[in-house]
């Protein structure tokens, strides 16, 4: 039972294992490494990418692409800022950016599905779009002072003595249990798969794919405006060139964590990880300390070329291990 | 008529030409053209000069994506190249006799070995493209300017630097001269693609890998191809770029071009998805982006809402290639035209 | 059998450009039925379905079911309506496991969470009621199309439906699945359902229909009671004209038996892990090499090593006594082998392509890629094979994917005719293709083997096998058990050597 | 579940526990009496940067200081990961290059609490006074206007000009432009036909005036860039345009690359406005003294000033970067 158990989950297994071969690596390599608070910093400093994540793993499951995530980042809190700045409710403000995001996945996703306009494009305009209108609210950024605010961001919750989290922290964990459980025992979840599968045999199977498929996008605009959020909470202030290129950031997590691109394969654990795993990466060239500007970029790639291959030949290899003992019974 | 609308070519046309009525209309001596120096000059030229690096890179792309992969590591290439035929014709690196030579020797050697290198990770190693060619992109940037010690290498004061500039900025017959490289590179690939079953593989290893694979096509090999390209041309274009500011400026060369890249192919009609390709209209797609860029500052829109205009116009143009859009936009109008072709059909049918 | 209509069709339109696939259709559907629904290949079979469960749009036409008239808007609302169908082509997610492609969308729940154990014990049982046991959380893909398509009717006759449609289920199914899948239907028959049923086995439709109803080039024929049709007539009804007796046997017994005949290919020794357990195997020119076996025992692994497209663990191929090293399926091409793989959607067409691109990229990839054929030589070749296979198309460019499933398995096997081979692998070659093209192609096949060329038949056909194959492997469990020649092939004998090995 | 407690931590009580990890090392020991300094730099976006960032890393090299340095490639989150990685390092003093002024406070809260002092390079950061030790660097708002004034001059107060503006949204081109314009209202004859931006880069500085050459054909006198390299973009424009740079329009552009200095010196640009990336001495200077308990200024101001072409030639050989 654990067996096959473990041989299912191969792939995050091994994600998993070598994210730890990393962290161990770095702590014998740095002081000061080990240490509970360097792995708890990494959720903290990590938990808006973790939550846009999600959404992103939503949607490349379902064979599409969202590579709006980063300017919907930055928007909400531009847009909260500004806002807040105006003395509106916090709360109001959050339920708020809440919806826009998700409105605005929602749109997306109906240019997809109901015109088929590629998602890779929808998404670009979208991109475009939220990023234009942070510049039109200001081109300048915002401080956020509301006390609600920042009362969150300062909050530490502490597990031990020298230990703590953010409140950020709590938010992105409910997600990626909320949507693991989602993903895997819902049939929303399960049609997300299904679309990514097959689009045309989804819909010949009765398979609702219309709405699932706009959903995802809808929900990804729901992540990205949560994450922003949460980042918000992160810095304080809303700022008009924050998070370019965040959309990288998620696809490739998600796709580190053994998410397809070509849809119908992946979970939020490994997305979660795979987040982790850039976070430590950078978390080690920081600790590094001594690397120019272009040695930092090198460095960082080669971490991650480093850690996708060994992925890919452990992977492949117990896969040919399977086969054999397959072929040996 | 039903021909010409069903050709891949046909939306990006309308798309520019609509571009081009609106600034006939709209910007002031938007087609105004002179002559300067002995060369045309005018926004029409602007354009054809500045879209050369996109147009390069969009037909890389376009091919790239026919297999189903994608490079976001061209905008990378682009600054490893700039940087290195730089470095050569200001003598940083190397001593060579005839610099501009060798600058473009290396430069484009570069660009295949990233080229090379992506196509390793993707079609042997396995890794998915986006995060095998991402590897490039972060590390490309640190590399060049590992090439150039992290500083913008200026090539004003280099021997060969008026024969430099003259590649990305000099006119030949009064038109850019990077024009005619655009057209030397679209006429050697259409014919690798026309004259040699290099289309129809990579049309058919994009539509079904496994059924490729057991035609008898090598897909790993065609795939590791396309990256070649793709890296030749990011060279290409990054030799363009630098050589147009004469230096190569390797924190901003080809910044997000890759985007714009992919969003050409996308204007072009071309399924991101991969299968069936038009590296011309590819072409047609990056006219319409730098068409739409000169329109912007020529128009003197301002620069926060620049992205909402961009925005606006992507949607527009993706909006009107969906049959599904035009359907529900003019119903009415296609529903006749529909029934009317159907009966003309069981007539001939019939008859 | 005389239940009032559960279902009526009335006047039915749908045209394709350039192909009228259906024109003025009636159809009518009784509960407790099972109604053969039979025709050629693109006579429109599979377009009725599609408009009855709306995947296609209905040009023009009335559909009534229970006497209430419906207009189907997609798979999902004709599902709701109860009508639940198993389309031509296999339609589930590859990506899924084997429980889940049943369930997916009336997933069993509880506390309000999708319940696996009960989706995988459940489907468990249902498998095994259609003799099936494997590992149903597995993903589908490990499976071959033959559990797929079983997984599909499970799927199907699951649910609890009015109406059943089965477009050609069997087609890779042997004898014994067919078996089950049969009883299943009778018993649903008798639980007040009505089945629609398609099939290129005639002898399938007289084991189970009711009521049979032809279509020919889109319009209706007529409907007749099974028991009332001869089969002659139902084939002349079906193709328009005078039918003969297929003849028992095609295959070339009379000549030269005792003139040794040519080894062209011989594996010797070759295992590959995982696919195929150690055999040897003798492939000789001018004959019919049949790989007989049962679902899953190793036949298209055994084809697809001597192809190339399995790795070879160890052992040698020889190809004309010379030892040759297929690392992938180009090398064997260019060595004169072809192969046309069993499964048609994932394995051969590419389905944006055009019939004439279909057919030339084969011959292409031998000829290499600078060896350019030009395109009228392509439109050539394509038209030829058009002909001589009949498929049925407008034109060379129609995108293979727009073809009917028949005539989709025609194109493929176009495509290795053109590239002349002299060994000539055919996975399940008849699956979907009507009976008369299918007695044409099996001609076709023995002719080919008549002059130099080799040919290895595998089909789940016995029929077939024994009218075609002048020599025969028997496989099971991925293991080759052993030949049969000439003389001793019968289907008693290879079943007893299947049931001998499988007591090892 | 996690206990929470108070939302301000004791900052006595935090700094002890540091101290005594150290102590556990002996091996360390030694090293703490050099000094240790991380500095989260923004990342690489232009000459200037580079520059800066060159700086810094030779001087540490120089005066051996243990420098943690880190490149935050244009982003804040990078930059705030930086810094806790630092406070988790327990260096003795943090210099930052924010890359926008609002979201710093939590993460200063956090390295004041561990009682790491905290000094601002070349941009400001709205924080309170006291989450900082000192500020190090130079007035946008002040080149804008310094710019204003020699092109002001240059155009005998008369003219039209052309600005190209830095990044969208970048504090240096919105104060830079804020501080043109606003000393531009000072002279009525003078005017900004066009603003666009150019992205701070030589190539879109150069699409961008190729555009604005055609769209006012002739009526350009001057043009104005936020950094030296779209002016050096600009020029090639204008000489493609078959006019000449600094004759027949006048360039001012900020910053004092090399490159602009070449560009005067052949007689193509008029002015740069220096913005000193070179802060390495004084950010360690003031470290150090920071380290051995002394009192810094709040604000350092970098030493800085206006180049003309007249004066080009001899300064050429002494610009650095
Ligand atoms: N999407 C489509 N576009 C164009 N033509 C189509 C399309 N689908 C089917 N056709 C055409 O309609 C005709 C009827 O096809 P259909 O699939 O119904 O045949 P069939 O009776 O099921 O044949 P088979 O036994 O081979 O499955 C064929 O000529 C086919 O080419
Ligand atoms: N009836 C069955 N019960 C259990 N497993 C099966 C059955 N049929 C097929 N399989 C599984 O499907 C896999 C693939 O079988 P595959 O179809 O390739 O074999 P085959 O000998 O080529 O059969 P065929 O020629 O009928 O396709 C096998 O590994 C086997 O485990
Ligand atoms: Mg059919
Ligand atoms: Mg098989």
């Amino acid at each position: 039972m654990i067996i096959s158990m473990l041989k299912k989950n191969f792939s995050i297994i091994v994600t998993i294992l070598l994210f730890v071969v990393l962290f161990i690596a770095g702590a014998a390599t740095y002081k000061g490494f080990l240490n509970a608070q360097v792995f708890l910093n990494l959720l903290i400093d990590n938990a808006y990418l973790i939550i846009v994540a999600i959404g992103m793993t939503f949607v490349l499951i379902s064979g599409g692409i969202d590579i709006s995530v980063g300017s919907v980042v930055a928007f909400v809190c531009m847009f909260s800022a500004h806002l807040l700045q105006k003395g509106w409710n916090p709360v109001a403000v959050m339920l708020l950016s809440l919806t826009v995001g998700t409105f605005g996945g929602f749109i997306m996703g109906y240019m997809i599905h109901c015109y088929e306009v590629q998602p890779f494009i929808a998404t670009l305009a979208g991109q475009f779009l939220y990023r234009g209108i942070c510049y039109v609210i200001s081109t300048e950024s915002i401080s956020i002072t509301n006390p609600t605010y920042s009362f969150i961001a300062n909050y530490q919750i502490r597990l031990a003595p020298k230990m703590y989290i953010s409140i950020s922290v709590v938010i992105a964990l409910l997600m990626v249990a909320v949507t693991a459980i989602v993903l895997k025992y819902t049939k929303f979840g399960r049609n997300v798969y299904a679309i990514g599968g097959n689009e045309h045999s989804a819909g010949l199977m009765g398979l609702p794919v219309a709405h699932v498929k706009i959903s995802v996008y809808a929900l990804s605009g729901f992540c990205a405006a949560l994450g922003g959020i949460v980042f918000s909470f992160y810095t304080l202030s809303g700022y008009g060139l924050q998070n370019i290129g965040l959309e990288m950031d998620a696809i490739a997590s998600a796709v580190i964590g053994g998410t397809l691109l070509t849809g119908g394969v992946g979970t939020v654990i490994g997305s979660m990880f795979g987040v982790l795993i850039q976070g430590i990466i950078q978390t080690i060239i920081i600790f590094q300390g001594n690397l120019s500007s272009w040695w930092t970029k090198v460095a960082v790639a080669a971490l991650l070329c480093l850690f996708v291959v060994l992925q890919r030949v452990i992977e492949t290899k117990g896969q040919s291990v399977k086969q054999q003992k397959k072929a040996a019974v | 008529m039903s021909r010409l609308t069903k050709s891949r070519l046909f939306w990006p046309i309308i798309a520019l030409v609509v571009l081009l009525l609106f600034n006939a209309v709209f910007t002031k001596n938007f087609f105004s053209i002179q002559i300067i120096d002995n060369h045309l000059y005018g926004n029409i030229i602007d354009i054809l000069k500045n879209v050369a690096p996109l147009a390069l890179l969009a037909i890389g792309m376009t091919l790239v994506i026919a297999t189903g992969g994608i490079d976001i590591s061209v905008g990378s290439v682009v600054a490893i190249s700039g940087a290195i035929a730089c470095s050569i014709i200001d003598g940083r690196i190397g001593s060579f006799n005839n610099t501009l030579l060798f600058a473009l020797i290396f430069a484009l050697l570069s660009g295949i070995i990233c080229g090379i290198w992506n196509g390793i990770l993707v079609a042997k190693i396995k890794i998915q493209p986006v995060v095998a060619t991402l590897i490039l992109m972060t590390a490309g940037r640190g590399i060049a300017q590992l090439i150039t010690k992290g500083k913008i290498v200026t090539i004003n004061s280099a021997s060969m630097v008026n024969e430099y500039y003259f590649i990305g900025a000099g006119y030949l017959l009064g038109l850019p001269f990077a024009l005619f490289i655009v057209l030397i590179v679209l006429l050697i690939v259409l014919a690798f693609i026309k004259r040699t079953a290099f289309g129809l593989f990579l049309e058919s290893l994009g539509t079904n890998n496994r059924s490729s694979h057991l035609a008898g096509i090598q897909v790993d090999k065609l795939k590791l191809i396309t990256y070649i390209i793709s890296g030749f041309m990011a060279a290409l274009a990054g030799i363009l770029i630098s050589s147009n500011i004469k230096g190569a400026d390797c924190n901003n060369a080809g910044l997000f071009i890759e985007l714009d890249a992919i969003l050409a192919v996308a204007i072009g009609g071309n399924s991101l998805n991969g299968g069936r390709f038009s590296v011309g209209s590819s072409v047609i797609g990056a006219l319409v982006i730098q068409c739409l860029t000169t329109t912007v500052y020529a128009l003197g829109v301002p620069p926060q809402t620049i992205s909402l205009v961009k925005a606006i116009v992507i949607i527009t143009i993706c909006l009107f290639q969906s049959n599904k859009f035009r359907e529900a936009i003019f119903g009415r109008f296609n529903y006749f035209k529909k029934s009317k072709d159907l009966l003309v059909k069981k007539g001939a049918q019939i008859s | 059998m005389t239940a009032k209509p559960l279902l009526t069709m009335r006047k039915i339109y749908k045209v394709f450009p350039g192909v009228k696939a259906l024109s003025d259709v009636d159809f009518t559907l009784r509960s407790g039925e099972i109604h053969a629904l039979l025709g050629e290949n693109g006579a429109g079979k599979s377009t009725l379905i599609k408009v009855l469960t709306g995947v296609e749009k209905l040009d023009s036409g009335q559909i009534e079911l229970s006497g209430e008239e419906i207009r189907t808007k997609s798979p999902k609302h004709a599902q709701e309506l109860g009508i639940s169908t198993v389309y031509q082509e296999v339609n589930l997610c590859a990506n899924l496991s084997v429980a889940e492609n049943i369930f997916i969308g009336r997933e069993p729940k509880k506390n309000g969470m999708i319940d696996w154990k009960t989706i995988n014990s459940r489907t468990k049982k249902l498998l095994n009621k259609l003799n099936i046991d494997i590992d149903v959380t597995q993903t589908l893909s490990h499976y071959s199309v033959a559990v797929q398509q079983m997984v599909a009717i499970a799927r199907a006759i699951d649910v609890e439906a009015k109406v059943l449609i089965l477009d050609e289920p069997t087609s890779s199914l042997d004898a014994t699945e067919c078996e089950k899948l049969f009883n299943v239907m009778n018993q649903l028959k008798s639980e007040g359902m009505g089945i629609v049923f398609v099939t290129h086995f005639l002898d399938q439709v007289y084991a189970v229909s009711d009521r049979i109803t032809i279509l020919r080039n889109g319009e209706l024929v007529g409907e007749f009671l099974a028991a009332e049709l001869p089969k002659l007539e139902l084939i002349s009804k079906m193709i328009g004209k005078g039918y003969d007796v297929l003849s028992e046997t095609i295959k070339n017994t009379d000549n030269d038996q005792d003139i040794e005949k040519q080894v062209y290919l011989r594996a010797d020794k070759v295992l590959s892990i995982g696919n195929i357990k150690e055999f040897t195997l003798d492939v000789k020119k001018s004959e019919v090499l049949g790989l007989a076996g049962l679902l899953g025992s190793g036949r298209s692994e055994t084809a697809r090593v001597i192809f190339g497209a399995d790795k070879v663990s160890s052992g040698t191929l020889y190809i004309k006594g010379e030892k040759v090293n297929l690392g992938k399926p180009l090398d064997a091409i260019k060595k004169g082998i072809a192969y046309c793989p069993e499964d048609r959607k994932t394995d051969a067409i590419l389905g944006n392509l055009s019939i004439r691109e279909n057919i030339i990229v084969a011959l292409q990839s031998k000829e290499g890629m600078f060896k350019f054929i030009g395109r009228k030589k392509q439109e050539e070749i394509a038209d030829y094979y058009i002909k001589l296979l009949q498929i049925k198309t407008p034109n060379r460019e129609q995108l293979i994917k727009n073809l009917s499933g028949g005539n989709q398995q025609k194109v493929i096997l176009a495509r290795w005719l053109a590239t002349h081979p002299e060994l000539l692998i055919l996975d399940e070659p008849t699956r979907g293709i009507d009976i008369g093209t299918k007695a044409e192609i099996q001609q076709l096949v023995v002719e080919l083997a008549h002059g130099e060329m080799a040919v290895i038949f595998i089909s789940s056909e016995m029929d077939e096998m024994l009218r075609c194959c002048t020599r025969m492997a028997v496989f099971s469990e991925k293991q080759k058990l052993g030949e049969l020649e000439g003389d001793e092939i019968s289907e008693q004998k290879i079943m007893k050597m299947i049931a001998g090995g499988n007591e090892r | 579940a996690p206990s929470s407690t108070t939302t301000a931590p004791a900052a006595s009580t935090e700094k002890a526990a540091p101290a005594a990890q150290e102590e556990a090392k002996p091996a360390e020991k030694p090293k703490n009496d050099k000094l240790v300094v991380g500095f989260a730099q923004i990342g690489q976006e232009s000459g200037w940067r580079d520059a800066e960032t060159w700086s810094i890393l030779n001087t540490a090299e120089e005066l051996g200081v243990d420098l943690k340095f880190s490149d935050a490639q244009q982003k804040q989150e990078n930059q705030i990961k930086a810094i806790r990685t630092f406070i988790q390092q327990q260096v003795d003093v943090i210099g930052v290059a924010p890359v926008v002024e609002t979201g710093w406070e939590t993460v200063f809260k956090e390295a004041k609490d561990a009682g790491i002092p905290i000094i601002l390079v070349d941009r400001r950061a709205d924080v309170p006074e006291d989450l900082y030790a000192a500020f190090i660097g130079s007035d946008f708002i002040l080149e804008g206007q310094n710019a204003a004034k020699e092109m002001a001059a240059l155009l005998g107060n008369k003219g039209s000009i052309v600005e190209l503006q830095g990044t969208v949204g970048a504090s240096a081109a919105t104060d830079r432009m804020k501080g043109f314009t606003d000393e531009l209202g000072n002279y009525p004859d003078m005017k900004i036909l066009a603003s666009q931006t150019g992205d701070f880069t030589r190539a879109k500085g150069k699409e961008v005036m190729e555009a604005f050459l055609k769209a006012y054909p002739g009526q350009i006198n001057g043009v104005y860039a936020h950094n030296d390299d779209m002016a050096l973009g600009a020029i090639e424009a204008i000489k493609d345009a078959g006019l000449k740079p600094s004759v027949d329009i006048k360039v001012v552009s900020i910053d004092g690359v090399k490159g602009i200095f070449e560009a005067m010196a052949a007689g193509e640009a008029n002015v740069t406005v220096e913005c000193n990336p070179l802060l390495g001495p004084q950010f360690f200077q003031a470290a150090q003294d920071l380290k051995d308990g002394k009192t810094v200024e709040k604000w350092i101001k970098s030493d800085e000033g206006i180049f003309r072409q007249e004066t080009a030639k001899e300064d050429l050989p002494n610009r650095k970067y």
